[in-house]
C-alpha cells in the first residue's frame, strides 16, 4: 500500500554527520555496554547515509529499550516484549522505512519469545539487535533466560537453577530464520562490522551482542573482555572479516555462514565464545514483498466497493 | 431475468390445488428447516430467504449451528440447518418462536424442541421414513421423541421427503434440500423464477445436469405440496423500497472497514469474529488493503498499532478471550496516542464460555479493561446496517483525536441475515493518504491544544519529525518524564479528548412518546427485539418506551433529563445480573446489568434491569413478558432509596 | 546490649553545647537526606529511621529513588536518599513538605527543590565545598541552584561535610553519610549507642577497621555539630508500646503470604511489584515454599492456577501491565472456580506509565477487566501492617469461596517502611494440607448449593473424583453444557457467592462524628493521609469525617446509610478526574475517580471527587486543602440533580 | 512440598481395563485422526496401569484440546495456548502426578509458542503431545504455523504465503530439549510405541503426531497415508522399534537419539517424513527436581515465622 509514500522523500542530497543522528543524552550507567551499542550504531547511520525520518528504531521495555531515545531518528518505544510485532507492522505498512528492533534479553527471550520464533518466521527486511547482559538490568537484577547457572540474584539468591538459554542456538532452529548473527560490545571493530553486515542483508537480520552490565554482572563478560583468546571469529566474506583484529584475535575459523548443519554445530554451547555471521540465507521470501498489493485512489476503491456491494443486493 | 408479468405467470403454485387452498395473510411468519448437518439445511434456507428478501419481504436469518464440527446423524445437539423470520414490514430482529418447521428427522426436530425454540402449535412438517423404519432402534427413537414433544400442541405433517426424492435421485442426502425448498415455495408462495437463478448460481460451479436434477427436485416439492396440503401462508411484500443489500453483521463490517479507507488489518483467529477475515481475505487486497493473520492476539493488536502509527488507522477484530490479551496493548494505543479500530465480536462468557452464542458482556472490560486511566472511545452498532457505518465512524474518531475506538457487535449482528438500505460510498468516508509534508519548525509531537487536548501526529516519513514514541509518562515533545505537573497535564489533556467529542453530541431519541411509566434502555443488537416488545406493550396499552444506546463512551447526553419523565428506568441486556428475590440477594449486593451499572453512575436514577444469559438473543415476547412484571405499582415513588 | 542508665548517659550530646542549645519540642518532624546515589544517604536514613524506631518514635521513611539506575553525579534528577517523618504518635504517612535537609550537593537539593517537596521554611544543611569549588562551571552551578531556590526562605546552614570528612578519610564518597549521621543525632537527641548497634550491623560482613573508620565519622559529625549549631530539635517518643516491627508492604505482603500457608507464588518481575519476590526468594524455601519465575506474567498466572487446582491456593504478584496481561487467566480462574490469589502492587499508568510512582488506578480494572461475567473479590489494604493480613485473609477467602482475590496495593505502600504491631502467628491463618481422601459417591465437582453457589472442589489425587474442569460453560459434573438453562444457572451460582460474602460484612465505621458537613471517603494506601488531614479539619471545627474502605467487591454494607448522614460526600483518590471548570468538563461528562464512579452506581449518591496523579503520595495537607475548598455552602440541598 | 502427599494412594492393587480411562462420548468428526491418537492413549493407560487420580490431561483450546474430556482421569482443559503452564504449575505442586498435555498446531506453535521455548527449557518430567493437523480445526480453517505453503484456507484463500514450521527442528534448538519424537497417527503401532517411550522417558517428551483432518485438510496427508515409502522410520533401541512395520515401512534409518547434531540435519525439510525419536538426553536436570523442598508442618513454620518476624523487629 506505501509504494506511492516513497515519492514523498525530501533534500536526497544533504550529507548527514554524527551530530544528525544524536538525541537525548544517554541515561545508562558509566560503562554500560549499551553506550558502545549506541555508537557503533551512529557510525552505521553515518557511514549508510540513512534519512534520519526515513529511519525507525522500535523497542520494547529494558535499559537497552531506551536506546530509541538517544537516537535522532524516528522511534517507537513500546512495550516490554512487544518490539516486533510493532516493528513488523511497521515495515509491512511502510517497506520504504528502514527499521531497526533493540531488545534485551528479558524482552526478547522470555516475555518476547513467541515474536521472536515468528518475527523470524516471516523473514521481514529489518535488523534485530538481542542486547544481552545475561540479565534484567531495568528492574534491578532478576535472573533472565540467559543468566549463566548458578549465577545469583535478586529472583535467584542462592542462584539460577537451570541453564542459559541459547539465543543463537534457538534461532538458528526457527524456520526461515535468514540471518543469525553473534557479535560483542567490547570489540567495537566487529559489532560495527556485524551490524553493518545485518543491515545489508535483505530479510529479517538477528544479532546477538554480548553486553557489559557494570552493575548487575559485572562479571559475567569480564575473562572474555581480558583474554581474546576466549572468543573465536567466525569468519568469511559472506560474514564479517575485521582485519584489523586479526593481531589480538588471533583465533579464527573460516565458516560459510551458508552452512546451517555447520552453523548449528557452533552454536552449541563451548567454552569459547563465537563471534560473527553463524548463518545467511537471502533466498528466503520476505513477508511484505508477498502481501505488498497497489495502492489504489479513492475513486477506485469507490468503484471496487460499489461492484461488491452489487453483489449483496436483493 | 425474468420480467414481472412472467413472474405473475409463474407465481407458485399455477395449480388448481393453490385455488382450492386460499392463503392464509400473515404480517409475519417464522419458519425454519433443520437436518443432520451436510444435509443441504443451510443452503435451502439461504435461497428461501434471499428470494423472499428480493420479492419485498422483511426478512432476518439465523442459522442453526451445531456444537461440533461434525456432529453424529440424527443427534439431537447435532440440529442444523437455517431459522428464517419475514414479513410485511422491515424485520428487525429474530423474533419469538418458530411458527412452522421442515425437520428431516426427529432427532434434529427435538434438539429444537429441547431449546424451546418452537411455537406451541407451531406446524411441523417432518420425514415419515424414521416412523416406519426398518431398523428398529429408529423407530424406537421416533418414538421416545414423539412421546417427549407430546406436551406441546405441535400440528405434525408427515411428508415422505426422502421417498419421494429416491425417485429422482439415488443419494437423497444431497436432494431432500430442493425438494423441501419445492414444498415453501408453495406454502408461501414464493416467485420460482427467482428461486432458479438462486439455484443456478448456488451451482455455477456445476454442471448444467446438477442444475437440473435440483430444479426438477424443487418442481416435485411443489408438485407434492400443492397435491398433499391444505394450507399456505401469504406475507405480502413492502410497497416498494430503495435499493437494498443482504449480509450478516460480519460481512458489514469488513466492507465498512473498506469504506473507511483503512487498508490493514491484523487479526487471530477467534469465534465468533474471524468470518470477518474470512471476507476480507478474499476481497481486501484488491483494494490494497493487507490481512495479517498475526500468532495471537498481542501481536495482532501492535502489529495494527504499528501499521498505525506508520501509516494510517488500522484495525483488529476479536472477541472475548481476545481482548483480553490485547489490554495491555489497548492501554498503550491511549498512551501514545496512536489511533486503533478494535472490533469485539461479542460471545458467552466468562473466559472461553459458549464461543458461538451471543452476549452482552464484555462493556464494562471495554471501558475499563485497562490498567491506568484509559480514556477512549467505546461504540456499538445497534443494527447489522450500523455495522457498517459504525467503521467508517469508528475511523474517522480514531484519526480526528488520535484516540483508540472500541466498536462492540456481537454473536446475533455476527450471524444475523438482514437486507437494509445499500450504502452509497462517498469519498469523505475514506480516509486521506498519510501526509508525509514536512513538519513546521516549532511544532511538537504532542502539541496539545490547552482547552481541546487535541495534537497532529507526525509520521516517520515527515522531515523535521523525528521523536521517539514512548509508552511512558511522557512530555509534548515526547520526552520521558517522571515530574509531578507533566503526568497531571499529560492525562488531563488525553481526557480532555473525550469531552470534546461529548460536546459534538445530541441526546438520544426516545422511541415512543418522551414520557410515561417505564423506559427501556438497551444497547447493541438488542434494538429490534426490545423496540417490537414496546410497540406491542403500547398496542396493549402500557406506557412504555424505549432508548438505544450507541455511545457508551463518552456516553450519550441529555440521559438524565429523559429518565425523569418516567416512573421507572430498566436497561434490557444479554448478561448477568442476579434477581431480585433469589436467596442472599439484596437491592445492596444485588449485581446488576453492565449499561444498568453504568447509568446508575451517570444519572444518579434508581435504573433496574432485566438481563438473561441464554446464549441466544432476545425474544421480544420474552422481553414483552419483563415488561410486564417491572411495570411500576402506580404507587411507587420514581427514584426509591434503592441502595 | 546497653542498659537505660547507659544510654541516658551516652545520649548525644553529652556536650556543653547541648546545654547552649535546649532543643526545641516538637510532635513531629519530616527530614531527608539527599546526594548523588552511591553515596550512601539511604544507609543514613535507614538507621536514622530504625533507631528512632527503636527509641520510641512512630516513624515513617520512604526510599528517595532516581529514575535511573546510576544517573550522573550532581544532577537534580539523580538525587538519591531516605526522607524520615518521626513523631511522637504512630505516624500514618509521609506527610507534608520537608522539614530539614541534608544535602550533599546542590543539584541533588535542587532536585528535590523542584519537586516541591520542602518546605518553605526547611532548615537545609548543605556541603559548603561547591560554592568555593576550583571548578568555576561547578560554581557557576551553585549559584544558578541558589537563583532557582531564592523564591523560597529556606535556612541555609553550610556545612564543610568534605573537608571535615577528609580529616579521617581518602575517599569522602565512603564517609559522607556517617558524619552526616551524626550532625542528625545531634540534632534530634538519637541514641549513639543503638545507632553505633546498627553501623555495626550494617558492616557486619566488614573488618573491625571499617566499623570503627564510620563510628569515628559518626563521632566527628556529633562534635561539629554541637560545636557549629544553634538549633536542636526534640521528638519526644510514645509511652511503652507493645512489641512492633517495622518493614516496607512489599515485605509485609510476603510474609503475609507465608502467614497463610500459601506454598507457591509464580511472579514475572515488574516495578514496584519485584520486590515481593526477592524478599521470598531468601526464605520462601526454607518453610517449603517454591518461587517460579514465569517467562512472562501469563505464563505466571497459568503456572499459580495449575498449581492451585492441584494443591493449595498459590498467588502471583504484578503491577499494571502484568495485571492487564493476565486478564485473560483471571477469567478461567473464575469460570472454573479455581481459587487464585493475585496481588496488584498499582504503580503510574496507563501504560508502562510511571513505574516507580505511586497511583490507584487499576481499581475499575480489577473489577471489571475481565471481558463476561467474573464474579470475584477485590479488597485493598490501608497500610502497610494490613498488606500482611489481607494476605491470610486473601487465602482464606480464594479458597473457602473457590474464588479469584486481587489484593490491590501500591508503591506508596510497597515502598514506605512503618513499623506496626508485630504479628503473633497462629495455627488457623496456615492453610491446611489438601484433602486428598476419596471423593464420595455421587459427589459432582461442581455440586453448587442451590442458595449459596458454594461446592467442594476436588484435587487430583482423590480417588473417585476424576473430571475434566474447563473454562467453557459447564453443568454440575464439569461436563461442556451449550444449553440456555445451564448457563444462567452456573452464571448465578458464580455470583451468588459475592452475595453470600457480602452477607457477612459489617458496614465500616466511620473516622469522627457519624455525621456532618462532608465525608471523605477513600481506599488504600491514602487512609493515613486522609484521617490525618480529617483531624485537621476537625480542630479547626469543620465538620468532616471520613471512611475508609477494604472491600470493594464485594463492597461493604451501608454505606447509603452513613453518606445520607453527611451534606456531601467526596472521594480523595490518587487516579485520575476531571476538574469541573476546566474547559469543556460537563457536571455530565465528567470522568470522575474510580471509587466516586463506584459508589454513585451503588448508592445512587452524588459522590464528588478530588484526585491528582501526581506519581506521589498524598500530602495531608493538599488533602485538607481541598475539603476546605470542597466544602458545601451552607445551602447546597445534599443531592443535586448531578448528573 | 508435595512429597507427603505421595503417601495419600489408595487402592494400589487394583487392576485397570480400557473401560476404566473412557470418559465422555468423543465428539471429532468420523475420521478425524485425534481417535486414534485417544484410542493409542488408552491404549498406554492400561498397559503401564496408570491410577486414573493420579494421572492429569491438560490442553488448551481446539478440536484436540477437547482430549481430556474423553479419558477418565483428572483433566484441565484451559486457555488457548496456555496448556503448558498449567502444566508446569501442577507437576511442580504435585510432582507425584503424572501429567499429559496435548495442544494443536495453533495452539502450541503460534498462540504458545513462548511457553513451548520454555517449557522445553524447564525440562519437567511430563509427556506434550502436539496434534498437527497443519490447521485451525475448531474455528474452521484458518491457517496455522504448520500449514503448508500454497494450501488454501479461510484466511489464505490464495495460500499460505510463508513456508509451514518445522515444529521438530525449532524443538531441537530449544535449549534443554530432551526428548524430541514425531509420529503420525494413521501408523497406531508406530504412535504407540513413540507415546509410550515419551511417557517413559524422565524428562519434557514432546511428541509431534501428524494428524489428519478430513474436513479441512484431507489432502495433506493422503499421500503419506496412501504410499508408505514416503515415510521414513528413525530407529534405535533408545528411540522406537516397531518390527510389526518392518514390512510396510521398509524405508527406516537406524539413527542414535543421542546425537543432537544428526537429530538436527534429519530434521531439516524434506519429502519424506521421518517417523520416531529424533533427539534424547536424560541428562537435563528436570527442574520440578531443582526446586522441590521439604514440607513442613504449621508449627515448624510458625516457629521460622516468628524468627523471621524478630529479625523485623523494632
Ligand atoms: C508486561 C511487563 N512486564 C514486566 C515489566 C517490567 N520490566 C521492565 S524491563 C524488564 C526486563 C529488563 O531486562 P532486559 O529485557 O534483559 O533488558 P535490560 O534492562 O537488561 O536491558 C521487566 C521485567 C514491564 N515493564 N512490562
Ligand atoms: C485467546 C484465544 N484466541 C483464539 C481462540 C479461538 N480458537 C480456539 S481453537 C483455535 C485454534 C485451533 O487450532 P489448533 O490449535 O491447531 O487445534 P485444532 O482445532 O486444529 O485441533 C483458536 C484460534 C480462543 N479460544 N482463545
Ligand atoms: S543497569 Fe546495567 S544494563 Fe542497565 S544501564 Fe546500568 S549498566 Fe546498563
Ligand atoms: S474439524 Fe478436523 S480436527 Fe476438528 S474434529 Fe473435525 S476432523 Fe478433527
Ligand atoms: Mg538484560
Ligand atoms: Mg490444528
Amino acid at each position: 500500500m506505501s509504494c506511492s509514500l516513497l515519492h514523498s522523500r525530501s533534500d536526497d542530497d544533504q550529507v548527514f554527520a554524527l551530530g544528525d543522528y544524536e538525541a537525548a543524552l544517554p541515561r545508562w550507567c558509566p560503562g554500560c555496554g549499551d553506550h558502545g551499542v549506541l555508537a557503533a550504531m551512529q557510525r552505521l547511520l553515518v557511514a549508510e547515509q540513512l534519512q534520519p525520518d526515513q529511519t525507525v528504531f522500535v523497542s520494547g521495555i529494558g535499559c537497552s529499550s531506551r536506546f530509541p531515545h538517544y537516537v535522532k531518528t524516528y522511534g517507537f518505544h513500546g512495550l516490554h516484549g512487544r518490539a516486533l510485532p510493532v516493528a513488523c507492522g511497521i515495515k509491512m505498512t511502510r517497506p520504504d522505512l528502514t527499521v531497526f528492533v533493540v531488545m534485551g534479553d528479558g524482552d526478547c527471550t522470555s516475555i518476547g519469545a513467541a515474536h521472536w520464533l515468528h518475527a523470524t518466521r516471516y523473514n521481514m527486511n529489518m535488523t534485530a539487535l538481542l542486547l544481552d547482559n545475561n540479565i534484567y538490568g531495568l528492574t534491578k537484577n532478576q535472573t533472565s533466560p540467559t543468566t549463566p547457572i548458578a549465577h545469583t540474584s535478586n529472583t535467584h539468591p542462592y542462584g539460577a537453577a537451570l541453564p542459559p538459554m541459547n539465543p543463537i542456538e534457538a534461532t538458528l532452529g526457527f524456520t526461515n530464520a535468514s540471518f543469525v548473527a553473534q557479535t560483542a560490545e567490547w570489540i567495537p571493530g566487529h559489532m560495527y562490522a556485524t551490524l553493518r553486515a545485518a543491515y545489508r542483508h535483505n530479510g529479517f537480520a538477528f544479532v546477538r551482542i554480548l553486553q557489559r552490565c557494570p552493575v548487575y554482572t559485572p562479571d559475567i563478560f569480564q575473562a572474555a573482555v581480558k583474554k581474546p583468546e576466549l572468543a573465536e571469529l567466525l569468519v568469511h566474506d559472506d560474514g564479517v572479516v575485521v582485519p584489523e583484529l586479526d593481531r589480538i584475535y588471533t583465533r579464527q575459523l573460516r565458516h560459510d555462514p551458508g552452512d546451517i548443519d555447520a552453523a548449528r554445530r557452533l552454536a552449541e554451547p563451548t567454552d569459547v565464545i563465537r563471534l560473527g555471521v553463524f548463518y545467511r540465507n537471502e533466498s528466503h521470501p520476505r513477508y511484505e514483498e508477498l502481501l505488498q498489493t497497489r495502492r489504489l485512489t479513492t475513486d477506485e476503491k469507490i468503484q471496487l466497493l460499489n461492484q461488491e456491494l452489487d453483489s449483496y443486493a436483493v | 431475468m425474468a420480467t414481472i408479468t412472467q413472474e405473475r405467470a409463474d407465481m407458485a403454485p399455477a395449480s388448481a390445488a393453490a385455488e382450492r387452498t386460499p392463503p392464509q395473510r400473515l404480517t409475519q411468519h417464522i419458519l425454519e428447516i433443520v437436518s443432520d448437518s451436510g444435509e443441504g439445511a443451510q443452503k435451502c434456507g439461504q435461497i428461501f430467504g434471499s428470494v423472499s428478501a428480493k420479492m419485498g419481504n422483511g426478512v432476518w436469518t439465523v442459522e442453526i449451528i451445531p456444537a461440533e464440527i461434525q456432529p453424529p446423524p440424527r443427534s439431537a445437539p447435532g440440529a442444523s440447518g437455517n431459522r428464517i423470520r419475514i414479513g410485511s414490514a422491515p424485520v428487525t430482529n429474530w423474533g419469538d418462536e418458530t411458527n412452522l418447521v421442515v425437520a428431516f428427522n426427529e432427532q434434529a426436530l427435538l434438539g429444537r424442541h429441547r431449546l424451546d425454540a418452537l411455537a406451541d402449535d407451531a406446524i411441523v412438517l417432518i420425514d415419515s421414513q424414521w416412523k416406519t423404519h426398518a431398523d428398529e432402534r429408529i423407530r424406537a427413537e421416533w418414538d421416545a421423541a414423539m412421546e417427549e414433544m407430546s406436551g406441546k400442541a405441535y400440528r405434525f405433517v408427515e411428508v415422505p421427503i426422502e421417498t419421494e426424492c429416491l425417485t429422482l435421485v439415488e443419494n437423497p442426502r444431497r436432494g431432500k434440500n430442493m425438494f423441501v425448498l419445492g414444498l415453501l415455495a408453495w406454502i408461501y408462495g414464493r416467485d420460482l423464477d427467482r428461486i432458479r437463478e438462486e439455484i443456478a448460481f448456488a451451482f455455477r460451479k456445476k454442471s448444467e445436469e446438477v442444475y437440473q436434477k435440483n430444479v426438477d427436485l424443487l418442481d416435485l416439492g411443489v408438485k407434492w405440496a400443492s397435491e398433499n396440503l391444505d394450507f399456505r401462508f401469504e406475507v405480502p411484500p413492502m410497497p416498494e423500497v430503495e435499493p437494498r443489500v443482504v449480509m450478516n453483521g460480519n460481512q458489514a463490517v469488513a466492507l465498512g472497514a473498506i469504506a473507511s479507507g483503512m487498508e490493514l488489518i491484523a487479526m487471530y483467529p477467534i469465534t465468533p469474529a474471524t468470518s470477518v477475515s474470512h471476507g476480507l481475505a478474499e476481497t481486501f487486497s484488491k483494494y490494497g488493503g493487507i490481512l495479517h493473520q498475526a500468532e495471537d492476539e498481542i501481536a495482532a493488536a501492535g502489529f495494527a498499532i504499528g501499521a498505525s502509527w506508520s501509516g494510517k488507522t488500522a484495525f483488529t477484530v476479536t472477541s472475548g478471550p481476545g481482548l483480553a490479551l490485547k489490554t495491555e496493548f489497548l492501554g498503550l494505543s491511549v498512551m501514545t496516542e496512536t489511533p486503533l479500530v478494535v472490533v469485539d465480536v461479542q460471545r458467552g462468557g466468562p473466559s472461553t464460555g459458549l464461543p458461538t452464542k451471543v452476549e452482552q458482556a464484555d462493556l464494562l472490560a471495554a471501558l475499563y479493561g485497562q490498567p491506568g486511566d484509559s480514556p477512549h472511545v467505546v461504540l456499538a452498532p445497534a443494527t447489522i446496517e450500523e455495522c457498517f457505518h459504525a467503521m467508517i465512524t469508528a475511523r474517522r474518531i480514531a484519526e480526528t483525536f488520535r484516540m483508540m475506538v472500541i466498536v462492540l457487535t456481537d454473536a446475533n449482528l455476527a450471524t444475523g441475515v438482514q437486507p437494509f438500505r445499500r450504502p452509497e460510498p462517498v469519498h469523505d468516508w475514506f480516509a486521506l493518504p498519510p501526509d508525509l509534508s514536512p513538519v513546521p519548525d516549532g511544532l511538537r509531537p504532542f502539541d496539545w491544544d490547552p482547552d481541546t487536548g487535541l495534537s497532529r501526529r507526525f509520521i516517520p516519513g515527515q522531515p523535521g519529525g523525528m521523536h521517539t514514541t514512548t509508552g511512558l509518562a511522557h512530555d509534548e515533545a515526547s520526552r520521558v518524564a517522571y515530574d509531578t505537573a507533566t503526568n497531571q497535564r499529560s492525562s488531563t489533556m488525553r481526557s480532555r479528548k473525550l469531552a470534546v467529542l461529548h460536546s459534538t453530541m445530541k441526546p438520544p431519541a426516545v422511541y415512543g412518546p418522551d414520557s410515561g411509566d417505564m423506559l427501556v434502555v438497551g444497547w447493541g443488537s438488542t434494538k429490534g427485539a426490545i423496540e417490537e416488545a414496546v410497540d406491542r406493550a403500547q398496542a396493549d396499552g402500557l406506557a412504555v418506551s424505549s432508548l438505544h444506546l450507541r455511545f457508551l463512551s463518552p456516553m450519550e447526553p441529555g440521559l438524565r433529563p429523559i429518565f425523569d419523565r418516567f416512573r421507572k428506568v430498566m436497561t434490557v441486556e444479554i448478561n448477568y445480573s442476579d434477581d431480585l428475590g433469589d436467596p442472599y440477594i439484596t437491592e445492596e449486593n444485588r449485581r446488576r446489568g453492565q449499561l444498568a451499572w453504568l447509568l446508575r453512575a451517570q444519572t444518579l436514577t434508581d435504573v433496574d434491569c432485566w438481563t438473561r444469559v441464554l446464549g441466544e438473543p432476545m425474544r421480544p415476547g420474552a422481553i414483552l413478558r419483563a415488561i410486564r412484571s417491572h411495570m411500576p405499582a402506580q404507587t411507587t415513588p420514581k427514584k426509591g432509596g434503592a441502595a
